[in-house]
């Protein structure tokens, strides 16, 4: 069943999927992201990515994969207003974006904890910047303070939290960057890679951590990775880039059913998925 | 009701400001109903500016570059000396006896040092033509007050030009002395420039003019206890200003009323007043070896309006 | 520990070496005390006139200071225009630099006719010569931060000046207490260049009214104690950064 | 392209708008000319002197070139011992900012005296005051280099030099262009402050005879010249920045 | 298929003009590096790395695995000398490491490539860093620059040499530090995690170029990943490390036949290696 389905998206009209995505569990959906069209040119080396049109919506978990350097690190930046695109049109919301949104949390690819912070004053950085934590940031720090170690300890950072970034593992700053995107529940979700550092036990227990959190809250992901077992196990849609310049050149929908647990991976037909997906890119690469 | 007067001196707290500290001290302004405040000033030109410019009222000044500031600014804010203190320019040469000077004649090409606002090179000119020299037979090096002494004693330069009470000390503590050098102060030297005045600005004594005369009786009542006793005067020097040398400024002191105050001109008309001819040649030669754009009128740069009655301004003791 | 105690002690061993070399110098060369004294006659010029020494000493510090508490808001406040925004670098700087080439003794005058002479010339002039190395490092800073780290606070909608205060300043704050090592000696020349022209008071006057009577040792006891004091006040800066750029110094443990 | 324009003129500007404000405070406040000449009697004095404010500004500039110069490679150099050890660095630092803190017209005489009256005691006092922001941007960069880079160097057995001369150069050289803004400032005030006390050439010695004579717009002339050389001095240096730093500015462009 | 053969050809050719690389080891092994009881603790929090003592022969291609956080980038910067330890004996080729190494090249965990040099420039520094290069690099600037873009080619870099670091994705930046790692032919070459940003398929492409240049070389390798079957690919010994503070807990010969082509990772011995190496690593993490 599952594997038909996955075949069917393989060889289905990526047109269709793109036009019309299906609903994120819940089953009302609206769109919240939507690119059209978008290309964006750092330079005069060409495009980064190209023609990139898409929507994704309000509680969707959406994952990317696509060879490095494809533009998936341009597209989290077009998407939270980092950067503005060169032609097109990004919306997030129903506005577009013109400038940084004050909605998104995001972890970048390189962990970029701020030096001069312990880990645990990185962590509360966004709630000192984001209302309507802001406001109340001094009146309610213990209570903050108390949030934030308890996503710290999540991650398997207790006892790291007065450590400074320079003085954790790479998969320690990893992981606490994940935290600081986490700690003022935005209400879109940027991971960029933000588990390629880590051992894969680790990576699967987070995985569990960023399913129930995103179970229970049902904010919108994008989720960039290099892992195809990764994208599968936690997205809704998987989109596929192509080669610099990244285009979509592909949409799976994951049908999965929800909640998934880690047992799933080793089914059948989370492993055609997976399979599926790896071949697919490998072609791409090849062409 | 004190009127109140910002009175900017020509120098450091020195020998010669001591009347003018006495005069504080012992309340002799305040007799007058004069609130005053003496400030150390950072020259004789300088002091000139900063009355003009209508941060103080009074000062201590230059007459010749009260002369100067006039004719560049006639349509400036007025100011006049009041009080002639320095009857004669403390200018003087100072020369190398073993360069061989002697006389103005033998500084004919010889090198020269002052800084350029010295009275001693301002007023270099009318030294020379007095003294048959032509005014350009010399080479001029410009040089910090500081220094000019230290480049003497080293011989970077022949001669050097400078008030005398200052040099004279300057040089000796650096062991020239008297015997070592050729000194010519500008009056021995037929220049009959004046020096220091007490000045007022124009604006201040039309509306004060009684404090301005309540001034310089006061003044002239310390200047005659200065002059009576100037070891107990520089008292109040040091009083205002613990760090000088005691014996140093006294000696200062002494020999600027020698050189400069206690002149045949002073004893014959009384302190602080001048010799209305005098000042008419003074300003002349002033406006022709300062190359002014015009001769300011006598009464202009000065004015006897205020000074206390003759009698009492003869206050030299025998 | 040794190592610690070493450098403790670094300081005065450098002083003793400074004054072994000066007493050396002045020896050798037979330099004469009107021109240049050594230790031995300034350290007893100081000691014959602590007292007015010290009252001085204070008017120059306390003008100092606060002239220097004015220059570190100016050069604060001018740095973060001028580093934040590219059309007011390119407008301000220039200018800056020229109006910084000028000595400031030219303008004491004028301060004098506004202010009098006394303590507010000095301030000012304190203050008009240090702020420029503060803007300098703190625009520097501002105008050298990485987008990445610029990135992490944009993401979250914050405002330029969330950005600057909590990536931008931080980040450059070794360099502000760079600026503020040159910012505190510009402090005192320029507190002390104001009193030798316009002030009855402090180390600036007593050092002209010194060099005037031609007391040599006297005006140098003047320097050391000028030297002696943004010493202290530089002792102060470090231990402040100490506890605020630790962070910055990292790599120095392991050297 | 627009936005370009705008900032290649924004330093003219900045010029006209002071030029305006200065003409007007001159104007309202009604300050007498002896003490702070407006823009047009300084203008004349520059245009009717011309001539020989050009010899004195020639003397002035390459003086202080060679001054500037010299205080470069000593602050690179001194920058370099006093960043890379941090037995020196507590040893000099007070001591540099003690010695920093004197205002260096206090050595000019003793210049004087060594070197005789010329151009050597303003090229040394333009030296001395200008090396010490070099010597502490310098400083800052190299202590504040972050381990992470260092090891790159390191691990391939690089000597101590190496590192320096290849992440710790490199990485300050924002900071060192920052310093040389302040460094040529400082540079031209020692220069022309050491004039005033014993030459006969230069911007100082123009000054100071034409204060004397009470002609200040020609020392306003003078103060103008002066910026304007610096200035001049900084366009040449911004370029160099711009080429040799691009990387560090990078964050600018999308400002 | 065709163009990866043509690749590996291209750095055979690279190779060839080359010096002559240090003695292979194909069968007499020598010890190389050797670790005698080490302890590293970084500061009052205890040891990060414990009772460590190992010997890596010359030649030998070693893997370390094991949790985030546990060591193995510590372990590394003991390996070179960048870190004295705390107690304990490192010595490598016979000698007692007492500062950094001259002889080895890193990569490490985050790029760091330096900013003010380009792609290329980056890649050229250890040349003008270490001997015999250093001294022969402005006459042969050209030769050297060669090299430096045949092998930024190998790792599909070809058109980025003149990019700065920033203009590069996080996946290029990490194979760029490769190349840096790799231009001057160190007889000890340490990998910390260099392939984490890749996408899988760049990932077994760089596999086989770092193979193909061990093969040609024999060099000595230390390889950190948290990629099982990249460490049971590549190496010849895998240490599997415990928690902090980090011990060797286990340590696998991999008796794979070399040379390996891509095809033994669908082997059966091959996998079971992999989950044999994964069930162990699940139980440090559950102990
Ligand atoms: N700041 C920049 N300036 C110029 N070019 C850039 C810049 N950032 C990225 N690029 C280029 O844009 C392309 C896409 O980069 P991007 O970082 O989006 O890739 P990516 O898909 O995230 O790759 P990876 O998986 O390696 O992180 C690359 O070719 C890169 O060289
Ligand atoms: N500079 C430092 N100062 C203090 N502690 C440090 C420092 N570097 C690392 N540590 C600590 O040492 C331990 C081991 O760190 P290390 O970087 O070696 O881990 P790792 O095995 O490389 O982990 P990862 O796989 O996440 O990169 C960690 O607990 C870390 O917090
Ligand atoms: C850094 C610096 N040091 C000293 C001076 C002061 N100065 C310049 S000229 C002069 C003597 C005037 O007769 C004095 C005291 C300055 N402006 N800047
Ligand atoms: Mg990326
Ligand atoms: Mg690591």
């Amino acid at each position: 069943m599952a594997e038909q389905s996955a075949r069917e998206n393989r060889v289905g009209a990526a047109q269709a999927d793109r036009e019309a995505p299906v609903a994120a569990a819940t089953g009302a959906s609206r769109p919240f992201v939507s690119f059209q069209d978008v290309s964006l040119a750092y330079d005069d080396s060409g495009n980064a990515i190209e023609d990139i049109s898409l929507t994704i919506d309000e509680g969707e978990f959406v994952a990317f994969v696509g060879p490095s350097g494809c533009g998936k690190s341009t597209f989290m930046k077009l998407c939270t207003g980092l950067r503005p695109p060169t032609t097109g049109k990004v919306e997030v919301d129903g506005k577009p974006v013109t400038g940084p949104l004050k909605i998104s949390g995001m972890a970048f690819q390189n962990a970029t904890l701020l030096p001069w912070r312990t880990t645990l004053d990185n962590v509360l950085l966004p709630l000192e910047i984001v209302e309507p934590y802001r406001r109340r940031f001094r009146r309610d720090k213990a209570k903050f303070v108390e949030q934030a170690k308890a996503l710290l300890r999540t991650v398997g950072l207790e006892g790291y939290e007065h450590q400074y970034p320079w003085q954790l593992s790479g998969g320690m700053q990893q992981r606490a960057s994940i935290c600081r995107a986490l700690v003022h529940e935005p209400r879109l979700l940027m991971l960029d890679e933000p588990f390629a550092a880590l051992d894969a036990f680790t990576r699967e227990e987070l995985w569990c951590v960023l399913r129930d959190l995103w179970e229970a809250q049902r904010f919108t992901v994008v989720l960039v990775t290099h892992d195809l077992r990764e994208a599968v196990f936690l997205a809704d849609t998987v989109y596929v880039m192509s080669k610099r310049p990244g285009r979509i050149i592909d949409t799976h929908r994951i049908d999965l059913e929800r909640p998934r647990g880690l047992e799933v991976t080793y089914s059948e037909p989370f492993t055609n998925l997976v399979h599926g997906l790896r071949a697919q890119i490998g072609e791409i690469r090849g062409a | 009701q004190e009127t109140r007067i910002r009175f900017q001196l020509d120098w450091r707290f020195e020998g010669p400001s001591a009347p003018f500290l006495m005069a504080v001290e012992r309340g002799y302004f305040a007799e007058e109903g004069l609130n005053v405040v003496v400030d150390s000033g950072s020259g004789s030109a300088g002091a000139i500016n900063r009355v003009a410019s209508g941060a103080y009222e009074m000062g201590f000044g230059d007459m010749n570059a009260l002369v100067e500031f006039l004719a560049n600014n006639p349509d400036g804010p007025g100011i006049k000396g009041v009080y002639v203190v320095y009857d004669g320019t403390p200018a003087a040469v100072f020369a190398r006896r073993d360069r061989g000077i002697e006389s103005p004649a033998d500084l004919e090409g010889k090198t020269m040092g002052a800084p350029s606002f010295d009275t001693g090179y301002r007023a270099w000119g009318i030294f020379a033509s007095a003294n048959g020299l032509a005014a350009d037979s010399v080479d001029w090096q410009n040089v910090d007050p500081a220094l000019r002494e230290t480049l003497l004693v080293r011989g970077d330069v022949d001669a050097i030009t400078g008030f005398y009470f200052t040099s004279l000390l300057n040089l000796e503590s650096r062991g020239m002395g008297m015997d070592d050098l050729t000194i010519m102060p500008f009056p021995e030297f037929d220049v009959p420039l004046y020096g220091n005045a007490i000045v007022v600005s124009n604006r201040f004594a039309e509306s004060n003019p009684e404090a301005v005369s309540g001034f310089l009786r006061a003044f002239n009542r310390a200047l005659r206890e200065t002059l009576a006793d100037p070891d107990a005067a520089i008292q109040y020097v040091r009083n205002r200003d613990s760090l000088i040398d005691v014996e140093m400024e006294t000696r200062r002191l002494r020999l600027a009323i020698e050189s400069s105050i206690d002149t045949e001109d002073a004893r014959a008309h009384g302190a602080g007043a001048v010799n209305q001819e005098r000042l008419e040649r003074s300003i002349q030669l002033v406006a022709d070896a300062y190359d002014l754009p015009q001769v300011p009128d006598a009464d202009s740069v000065f004015s006897s309006e205020f000074l206390p009655d003759q009698q009492d301004r003869m206050i030299f003791p025998d | 520990m040794n190592n610690r105690m070493l450098e403790r002690f670094a300081p005065w061993i450098a002083v003793a070496a400074l004054v072994v070399i000066w007493e050396f110098t002045v020896w050798i060369l037979a330099v004469p005390e009107f021109i240049f004294p050594g230790p031995w006659a300034t350290a007893q010029a100081l000691y014959n006139f602590a007292g007015p020494i010290g009252v001085h000493s204070w008017q120059t510090f306390w003008t100092t200071m606060v002239g220097f508490g004015l220059g570190v808001a100016t050069g604060l406040v001018l740095g973060f225009i001028v580093g934040s925004s590219r059309f007011m670098y390119h407008a301000c700087y220039p200018l800056l630099v020229g109006f910084n080439a000028i000595p400031k003794v030219a303008f004491v005058p004028i301060l004098v006719v506004w202010f009098g002479i006394g303590s507010v010339p000095a301030i000012l002039t304190a203050f008009l010569i240090c702020f420029f190395p503060i803007l300098v490092n703190v625009a520097t800073g501002l105008a050298t931060l990485e987008p990445e780290m610029e990135d992490v606070l944009r993401v979250l909608g914050a405002k330029r000046m969330d950005v600057l205060l909590k990536v931008g300043l931080p980040r450059s704050l070794p360099y502000f207490f760079a600026s503020l090592k040159v910012a505190i000696t510009l402090a005192f020349v320029g507190a002390v260049v104001s009193e030798t022209v316009a002030s009855n008071q402090g180390i600036g006057y007593l050092m002209m009214s010194a060099g005037s009577q031609m007391r040599m040792p006297l005006v140098f006891a003047g320097l050391i104690v000028i030297s002696v004091m943004a010493m202290i006040m530089y002792e102060f800066f470090a231990q402040l950064e100490k506890r605020m750029t630790g962070w910055a110094h990292r790599g120095q443990s392991s050297l």
